[in-house]
């Protein structure tokens, strides 16, 4: 009987997180200690396993350089360290931290939950870890439900918004639908292959010829199905709006963060990676929902007036414009959008965190009424961030759309560009709506109060949304870098 | 032997029936039920595939299927029971404030 | 040599312009106006030690090239100093210097005093560079700024409600004239690809097709009649009269109108390739001179008859320079610059002393008051009717005597000019004896008065040129025909008949004519009012319509302006219900789209679930319908 | 020929249970239905020798979460009977539409889809290693699995701290 | 050098950003001050600036090198012009911003960043940069329209925004296709134009490329039928916004159509000049007829822009030396005279708080400066010879003729049009008695407003009799523009002499 292979550092940041996830709750059953005392313990171990990311990073890259790419595969396959799955696990530790600062007013509102809220969000951050950095389908899916479960709860932490009840049901119940179709697929992808690993799933696809496929395509499309839901695309996006809207501010930014980042990487890596050889089955479902998620994202969002649900339609769009570039076979640009997306979004949601303030209030547009003149800079930076996600040039959100379309289009999709453009001019309408309420309209309500840590965490979305829009290279080639095995 | 063909397609109907019951109905707790019977089939569809392709890993997948359902009915059931206390419904269609 | 330094012609009153505009107000009254007046004379004076060696017969003209202007088409500031630009100029300036010092004694007063006298030199150096210029762009540069002035100086009072309108309605008028001018400048560009003279001179005869040439001179003609009021562009003329009566004088009958003549003499070569667009020109101008003579036969504004007039005259230069009689008709235009000068002086002399009224019918009498005005004006009024040897008679004579000379259909143009002379003389003096003989008809307040001497030293001035002025180019002594043929060179002229024999025929002819209008006019208003009253009744409708100009204006109102205007309504509505009802429809659409696809996210999570298993079919269906 | 049986017979019990779980007026019944599917795949997976797998299924599913969810019924109240008919817009059409073209995609799929479940290629003979005893099955499970085994540890935390959060809120509120 | 033109804005808002918001005094005046400091730069280039065709000035910096883009600039006969235009008007436009007091410090800095995107706009020899540059200006501008504006300014400045935006968002696609085709035909993606300058398109890829591009240009121009962004936009901009709107932000699409369209695509632009002369020439008639009829002074002058902008299009696409330089030039005087127009109407609005042509009258006779300087960019406007504007109008008139002489007729009735609704604005708004209070007793201008429009005044009049200023150093840049058209089609630029061929094929043509 062979010992099981043990790698460690492979699991380092996943460990690091859970460790601090336990510590946070038994800390709080032992000492109950105030809240800031939990921040640090969480604060640490994201640093550290950030640390120990860019450690994998460096790994990764050296495997890469010296053509020792076996050596990735870890845990029998199970895992694997690639650029692919240490960029994303980075994203998402990063936007851990940042959204535990720009939730931390809200946690440390909670009170004695607050551990329980702080150990959810790093445990479904473990969670989507594994997920992005799996090989195995089925590990893919228990990191999603690790970290969707987690999602479910703190969608419903809120204390004092009934909305919350609803947006964790209707999350929970749609979440808990669209996994059981993923790990459907997952199972008659199984089933049609033998195979559970993205790697081994390629190889066999690479080589089959006599076997029809069918029970592979319909098993894809399911996972197709499942992820997309993940990453709220077009038409199985219908939970992100009421869900963003509901759940408490404090946590949405990172919920919507997270969630997107996971989901894409494992869309990438599937799809790319283990479905590369049928690119010509999935490539038209792709586009299609990239298509119809651009379009019906940037409608809709058109005609809201709650900031929330607009950037929760806005997300639908932005989910279609990352397919955009899954549909170019890119994974440089998808990786880049999202990473420069997931810091513009959680710094909205910091913006609205902070509008809505402490008792969780609505989001209504009505509240952002001359913001400029109340809180100047807490204007400027959500304008910066909008007219970042709008994709407007010197903002990152530029460089991103630029990779996604120009990819795509090398890819031979030019429709989908075409169609993408317009989306996003459409979408340029409803940013400039929030931008104009802001800052052409008066108000006589008071200055918001903005908490020190939301201040940090808009500061670092802004300043990377204009650095990475002057100089994108610097991102642009860590994400080229990021190659999945 | 029995083609495991029909075994599988046992399972997408199971799989069917349970995702139109969750369309069907509109009590949580039916609604719970109905994932429930979804993830069995998946579990069907498992376990036979891996007997048909002989491979072990069919059914080790089964196991973490099943912690999953677990875990989710745990939360799924908290989330249900809170619910029910503030509103005393069961039913997801009065839980419909937020649309548009 | 001489040429080098030609610039201060132009700079002068440039100068001037450009120093009262900036610290007129500083310069105080009389002293802005004598410097206007100073600046003026300074031309002259200039212009005329260069003008010097033409007389001699040392110099044909020469160029100079000041410096380069849109090279692209081969326009620079350049000057063009030949016979035709130094007698221009000598006109220019001559008389303008005179109008400038009556200006003096007109204008006192005005709070605008030292304005008017910017405007009034600018319009001097514009005129300058007009006649000056080297190529057509310059001209036109010229051309336009001539437009400028005179739309400033019409509209100097700009506080009454006429002269603004008057003044729009001139410069868009001329507008219209200078589109069919810059056609005809396209055209002659597209052709020489230059628009200098000396290159498209030179090179007319043997690049030029007829059809071309044709289509240019009519094209030239279409701007010349915008700018010298001839059918169907005159009626800007008569509403510039709003302007102060200095300005009538010196742009609306001494110089700028002008212009249309001097274009059309300047471009004889392009001419000469069509017959065509000389029988047009002359056509033209011989119609106009009827149709205006009659209009001012029944002016009751003093002012108004010297405009019809003034149009009249120039129909008849126009006949000249279309009988490629270039010489009678520059000769005629310096001739008419002197006598209608004179004519509008006195009548402004006449309305300063009558407390600016201009009805005709208010003034008579005013001879014993103001003799000077009067007799200057009484020489002015037979010279223009053609009465030797005053300058008006040997003009008009030479343009007569050429059409009938040239035969053929020009003879028919000849008819109409003889008939033109005879109601000239008739109204001309019409318009002299109801104003100066008969009973007083002024209103009791008036007390007319002779004007000063800064503006009867004027009258005199121009009424001895008025005199003397004719002599220059008599059939015994042609020497205007000598000094501006180099400028003519590689044209045929026309010329009057050969012999003497016909000249005294011809003009015995003309100058009956003259006489038997002035004659009946004198008698006829003579008489007191009643009498001549009905005698214009007896002309009834006739006489209304010519009071009332033939209705031009309400025509073009209704045929022209109040379609135009239509259509600025349609474009306008068109383009915020239509075009903009587009664009706005389209943003509505788009948010109409989103309004539709709102249901679709009904709030129930069944819906949802719905949603998802259906996208989920959708997709699998996709999926195995490709394989 | 037993297989086949078992298979026919047990099939047909749990689609009658999935589609007592769908139809049932009482959620009681529906958990009784949910109960007779367990049950009989259970038996299903014993045929296809996951004997491990049918006995985890008997003792979490029907033993653990059912009585979780009758537990859960019987909190917030048995007597309460569902109204049958649709509440929603347009639900029942949807659902309708979705079936029907399901029904076409299954009936496609059969008759001229070129599709099969597993790869032909599949072995005939079963060796013993698929025969799921508890060594087969646990050998794998820590081996080659053991990130994964480790890793329901956090979902099992997740759980446990989600539900605690959950619940946590309502004792302070009430 | 050049890099140093657009970032001098750039660390000037930042400077001015950070003044504290107490100052409030110093904000503007600091504002101005820097803003002169580009002038200053832009004048150096000016002067040093040789007349001999090709870049200069050039850099290159590699800004991100698996995608081709780089940070590349240079400055040429077409765009030098357009970057002295650009630091002229802006201090002018910030000098004449007193009256705004509200927000004085974003003001400033918007303002100066709008100067940067368009100077950067003029000077990217890189199509990624110039579009980055292009939507760039958007921003600052939309924050201009809509936070400083008058009534309907959020209205306008959406429809400014989106509008154009819709049209460069295709125009994305199409450099992106551009790039992409240089991609597969060299190995290399590339955005520098000399590059893509030699790529071989089809004639269907060219055509869709070009249609791209001329539809995000002909809604900056505005182009009939996509000009109705304008008038709302301008109408309801603050001075400043009306002067840089139409000094230089339509001039964005003149300039892209004569760098782009021309020099990228040829063969379509040959073949697209009788649809681009068409609509060029529609829109100067019926912008002119529009604009008879306006009853806002500001709006008439807005659309006195679309009718004149048309001349520039006419100009660039009627192909020959004339009409390319009037072209390239009208961009400057347009900028001049309207830019100076709006400044004025401003300064009415300023004092009377109404652009209503019927609230006012008689201004003449209160305000007789203001007056004169409106007559003086009104004749400018109206292309009135020894003014700039007809230096341009003229040469595009007389240009355009040789290749497209019916529409360039046509085109030419647009001086009448000038003439009636100027001068016919200038009638109702100046001259008469004052009729209201209000009107009687307007002060005239102050010193720092004569400040203002003298200098415009002053280049109005310069470029006007000495055009060669700038003509000289436009020419060698366009004759090779012309070059470059005529090496890569078929087309022949017409000799003069040959009319009778040119209206034989003009009639064939159309």
């Amino acid at each position: 009987m062979s010992l099981p292979e043990i790698s460690w550092i492979a699991i380092v940041p996943e460990i690091v997180l859970s460790v601090g996830a336990a510590a946070v709750l038994l800390v709080e059953v032992q000492w109950k200690p105030a809240p800031r005392v939990l921040g640090a313990i969480a604060a640490g171990s994201v640093v550290a396993a950030i640390a120990s990311s860019v450690i994998q990073w460096l790994l990764a890259g050296d495997a890469r350089e010296f053509e020792r790419l076996g050596e990735l595969i870890k845990f029998s396959g199970l895992i694997v360290m690639d650029g692919l799955a240490v960029f994303g696990r980075i994203a998402l530790l990063a936007v851990t931290g940042f959204g535990l600062l720009a939730g931390w007013r809200y946690i440390e509102g909670l009170g004695r939950r607050a551990a329980e809220a702080t150990a959810l969000i790093l445990v479904a951050t473990a969670g989507f870890s594994i997920m992005v950095a799996a090989n195995n389908l089925v590990m893919t899916f228990l990191g999603l439900e690790v970290g969707s479960i987690s999602l479910y709860v703190l969608a419903g932490m809120s204390r004092e918004r009934a909305r919350s009840d609803e947006a964790a049901i209707k999350y929970f119940l749609l979440g808990s639908f669209a996994s059981a179709i993923f790990i459907y697929g997952v199972a008659l992808i199984y089933a049609g292959t033998g195979e559970f690993e993205v790697i081994a799933i390629q190889s066999y696809l690479d080589g089959f010829v006599l076997f029809s496929p069918g029970v592979i395509l319909i098993g894809l499309g399911l996972v197709i199905v499942g992820l997309g839901f993940k990453v709220s695309a077009a038409p199985f996006h219908s939970w992100a709006p009421d869900v963003y809207q509901g759940a408490p501010a404090g946590v949405v930014g990172y919920m919507a963060a997270v969630a997107k980042v996971a989901g894409f990487v494992a869309i990438v890596r599937i799809l790319l990676t283990g479905a590369g050889a049928l690119e010509a089955d999935w490539t038209p479902i792709v586009a299609a929902i990239a298509a119809l998620s651009m379009l019906l994202g940037s409608v809709l969002a058109l005609v809201q007036s709650d900031v929330r649900r607009m950037l929760a339609y806005s997300g639908v769009a932005h989910a279609g414009f990352i397919m955009t570039g899954v549909v170019g076979a890119s994974t440089e640009s998808v990786l880049f959008y999202l990473a420069i997306y997931s810091l513009q979004l959680l710094g909205a949601f910091a913006v609205v965190a902070a509008v809505s303030g402490a008792d969780n209030a609505e989001s209504d547009l009505d509240a952002y009424r001359g913001l400029a003149r109340r809180s100047p800079l807490l204007a400027g930076s959500f304008a910066v961030l909008l007219l970042g996600m709008a994709g407007l040039p010197v903002t990152s959100g530029f460089v991103a759309k630029f990779g996604v379309f120009s990819d795509a289009w090398s890819g031979g999709h030019e429709w989908l560009v075409i169609v993408a453009v317009v989306a996003s001019v459409i979408a340029f309408a409803f940013y400039l709506r929030i931008i104009v309420v802001m800052y052409m309209q008066e108000s006589d309500a008071t200055t918001v109060v903005v908490p020190g840590t939301i201040r940090w965490v808009l500061a670092a979305a802004v300043v990377t949304t204009i650095i990475w829009g002057v100089l994108p290279g610097s991102l642009l080639d860590l994400a080229a870098d990021a190659l999945p095995l | 032997m029995v083609d495991p063909g029909w075994y599988m397609g046992l399972a997408a109907a199971l799989f069917l029936i349970g995702a139109f019951g969750l369309l069907l109905r509109r009590n949580a707790l039916i609604m719970f039920m109905c994932i429930e019977l979804m993830l069995n089939a998946v579990n069907l569809t498992l376990i036979s595939a891996g007997r048909a392709l002989n491979d072990i890993n069919g059914q080790v997948a089964v196991f973490f299927i099943l912690v999953v359902a677990a875990a989710e009915v745990v939360v799924g059931l908290a989330i249900i029971v809170s619910i029910f206390r503030t509103r005393s419904t069961a039913s997801v269609d009065d839980l419909s404030e937020m649309r548009g | 040599m001489m040429i080098d330094f030609l610039w201060v012609v132009i700079a002068l009153p440039l100068a001037g312009a450009l120093f009262l505009h900036l610290f007129g107000r500083f310069v105080g009254e009389p002293r802005a106006g004598w410097l206007a007046s100073a600046a003026v004379g300074g031309s002259f004076a200039v212009a005329v030690v260069a003008a010097l060696p033409f007389l001699a017969g040392s110099s044909h003209g020469e160029t100079v090239v000041l410096w380069e202007w849109m090279p692209a088409i081969g326009a620079n500031m350049e000057i063009l100093w030949d016979p035709l630009s130094a007698l221009m100029t000598l006109v220019v300036t001559g008389v303008g210097t005179l109008i400038h010092v009556f200006a003096i004694g007109y204008m006192h007063g005005d709070e605008r005093f030292h304005r008017f006298f910017t405007y009034l030199n600018l319009f001097a150096a514009s005129m300058l560079t007009l006649v000056l210029a080297g190529n057509y762009a310059m001209l036109f540069l010229g051309w336009e700024l001539v437009g400028l002035c005179s739309y400033l100086l019409v509209g100097f009072w700009f506080t009454k409600a006429a002269p603004p309108p008057a003044a729009k309605k001139a410069f868009v008028v001329n507008r219209v004239g200078d589109f069919g001018f810059m056609v005809g400048l396209m055209i002659v560009f597209t052709t020489f690809g230059t628009l200098s003279y000396s290159g498209i001179f030179e090179r007319a005869p043997q690049e030029l097709t007829g059809g071309l040439a044709t289509a240019i001179g009519l094209l030239f003609l279409v701007g010349a009649a915008g700018k010298s009021a001839q059918i169907p562009l005159y009626v800007w003329l008569p509403d510039a009269m709003e302007g102060p009566t200095p300005v009538s004088a010196l742009i609306h009958a001494a110089t700028m109108v002008t212009a249309g003549v001097y274009l059309i003499s300047r471009s004889a070569a392009i001419f000469e390739l069509s017959t065509a667009a000389q029988v047009t020109v002359a056509t033209v101008g011989a119609a106009t001179a009827l149709w205006a003579a009659t209009i001012a036969l029944a002016q009751r504004d003093i002012k108004k008859v010297l405009a019809y007039s003034t149009i009249s005259q120039l129909g008849y230069m126009f006949l000249a320079v279309g009988t490629t009689a270039y010489v009678a008709g520059i000769f005629h235009l310096m001739t008419h610059a002197f006598f209608k000068a004179l004519l509008f002086l006195g009548a402004g002399s006449v309305i300063h002393a009558m407390s600016d009224t201009q009805d005709m019918h208010k003034m008579g009498g005013l001879l014993k008051r103001m003799p000077v005005t009067a007799w200057t004006m009484a020489i002015a009024t037979l010279a223009i009717s053609g009465i030797p040897p005053l300058a008006g008679f040997w003009s008009k004579d030479e343009i007569l005597a050429s059409a009938f000379a040239r035969g053929g259909w020009f003879s028919a143009l000849w008819v109409v000019g003889l008939v033109t002379a005879l109601i000239t003389a008739f109204y001309m003096t019409r318009q002299w004896v109801m104003v100066f003989l008969g009973e007083p008809r002024w209103d009791d307040d008036t007390e007319p008065h002779e004007s000063p001497r800064v503006m009867t030293l004027p009258l005199a001035a121009l009424a001895g040129l008025t005199v003397v002025g004719g002599l220059v180019n008599t059939p015994l002594r042609t020497t205007l025909e000598h000094f501006l043929e180099p400028a003519f060179e590689g044209v045929r002229l026309a010329h009057p008949p050969e012999g003497l024999a016909m000249f005294v025929l011809l003009a015995g002819l003309s100058v009956l004519a003259g006489l038997a209008g002035a004659g009946v006019a004198f008698l006829t208003y003579r008489q007191p009012r009643e009498g001549w009253a009905g005698f214009e009744r007896g002309f009834q409708p006739l006489w209304g319509t010519w009071e009332e100009a033939y209705r031009v204006d309400d025509i073009y109102g209704r045929l022209v302006v109040a379609p135009g205007r239509l259509m600025a309504d349609i474009a306008a509505l068109a383009d915020s219900k239509v075009i903009d009802g587009a664009v706005n429809g389209v943003a509505r659409a788009v948010r109409r789209l989103g309004d539709l696809a709102r249901p679709v996210q009904s709030g129930f999570v069944r819906n949802y679930g719905a949603l998802l298993l259906g996208g989920a079919v959708a997709v699998v269906i996709w999926m195995v319908s490709g394989s | 020929m037993i297989e086949a049986l078992l298979f026919v017979a047990m099939g047909l019990v749990a689609l009658a249970g999935a589609v007592t779980v769908v139809a049932a007026r009482n959620p009681i019944y529906s958990a009784m239905g949910l109960l007779a599917t367990l049950f009989s795949v259970a038996v299903i997976y014993v045929t296809q020798l996951a004997h491990l797998v049918a006995a985890v299924q008997v003792i979490v599913y029907a033993g653990a979460v059912l009585t979780l969810f009758l537990f859960v019924i019987m909190l917030i109240g048995v007597d309460k009977e569902e109204r049958r008919e649709e509440s929603l817009p347009h639900q029942r059409l949807i659902v309708g539409v979705v079936a029907g073209a399901i029904v076409l995609l299954a009936a496609g799929l059969t008759l001229f889809g070129d599709f099969d479940w597993v790869p032909a290629a599949a072995p005939a003979t079963l060796p013993d290693v698929t025969n799921g005893t508890i060594e087969a099955v646990a050998v794998p499970l820590f081996t080659d699995w053991v990130l994964a085994f480790e890793a329901t540890a956090l979902l099992l935390t997740v759980a446990a701290a989600g539900a605690i959060a959950l619940a946590h809120y309502r004792r302070r509120e009430s | 050098m050049l890099t140093w033109l657009i970032l001098l804005p750039v660390v000037g808002a930042c400077v001015v950003g950070l003044l504290p918001r107490q100052r409030r005094e110093l904000q503007l005046p600091l504002g101005i001050a820097l803003s002169v400091l580009p002038l200053a730069l832009a004048g150096y280039v000016f002067f040093v600036f040789e007349p001999v065709p090709g870049y200069q000035f050039t850099e290159h910096h590699v800004w991100y090198e698996p995608w081709g883009i780089a940070w590349s600039l240079g400055v040429d006969g077409i765009s030098m012009p357009m970057v002295a235009l650009t630091t002229v008007l802006v201090p002018i436009a910030l000098a004449a911003s007193t009256a705004i007091t509200d927000r004085t410090k974003e003001f400033v800095v918007n303002t100066l960043l709008l100067e940067a995107g368009m100077i950067g706009v003029f000077l990217s020899l890189d199509l990624f940069l110039f579009f980055v540059f292009f939507e760039a200006i958007l921003i600052p501008m939309y924050f201009i329209i809509g936070i400083w504006g008058s009534e309907r300014r959020v209205y306008a400045a959406l429809k400014f925004f989106i509008y154009t935006a819709f049209g460069s968002a295709l125009m994305l696609a199409g450099i992106i296709a551009l790039a992409v085709t240089h991609g597969e035909q060299t190995g290399a993606v590339s955005f520098a134009i000399s590059d893509l300058m030699t790529l071989e398109l089809g004639q269907s890829a060219e055509r869709w490329l070009f249609a791209a591009f001329a539809l995000a240009f002909a809604i900056k121009v505005p182009l009939f039928p996509v000009h109705t962004w304008l008038p709302d936009a301008h109408t309801e901009a603050p001075t400043a916004g009306s002067v840089l709107l139409a000094g230089v932000l339509l001039k964005l699409g003149t300039y892209g159509l004569l760098r782009f369209n021309l020099s990228l695509f040829p063969e379509a632009s040959v073949d697209a000049v009788w649809i681009m002369a068409i609509l060029a020439v529609i829109g100067i008639v019926y912008g002119a007829a529009v604009a008879i009829v306006q009853r806002d002074l500001k709006r008439l002058v807005a659309y006195s822009s679309v009718s004149h902008l048309g001349f520039i299009v006419l100009g660039t696409f009627a192909l020959t030396s004339g009409s390319l330089q009037g072209a390239v030039i009208q961009n400057v005087n347009h900028g001049l005279t309207t830019g100076g127009l709006f400044l004025i109407v401003g300064m009415i609005y300023e004092r009377r708080h109404t652009k209503l042509i019927a609230e006012l009258g008689g201004l003449q006779k209160s305000m007789p400066m203001l007056a004169g300087f409106f007559l003086f960019m009104t004749f400018a406007s109206i292309g009135l010879p020894g003014l700039n504007g007809f230096v341009g109008e003229f040469l595009v008139l007389i240009g355009s003729f040789t290749t497209l002489p019916v529409p360039t007729i046509v085109a030419a009735s647009g001086v009448i049009l000038a003439a009636i609704y100027l001068l016919w604005a200038y009638e109702r708004v100046f001259t008469g008695l004052p009729e209201t209070e209000e009107n009687r007793l307007l002060p005239d201008l102050s010193a720092r407003e004569v400040s203002l429009l003298a200098p415009l005044a002053a280049l109005v009049l310069v470029l006007g009799l000495y055009p060669n200023v700038l003509l000289d150093k436009i020419a060698p840049s366009t004759e090779a523009l012309l070059d470059h058209v005529v090496a890569s089609t078929d087309y022949q630029v017409p000799v003069p002499g040959r009319l009778g061929d040119v209206f034989v094929a003009g009639g064939d043509e159309g």
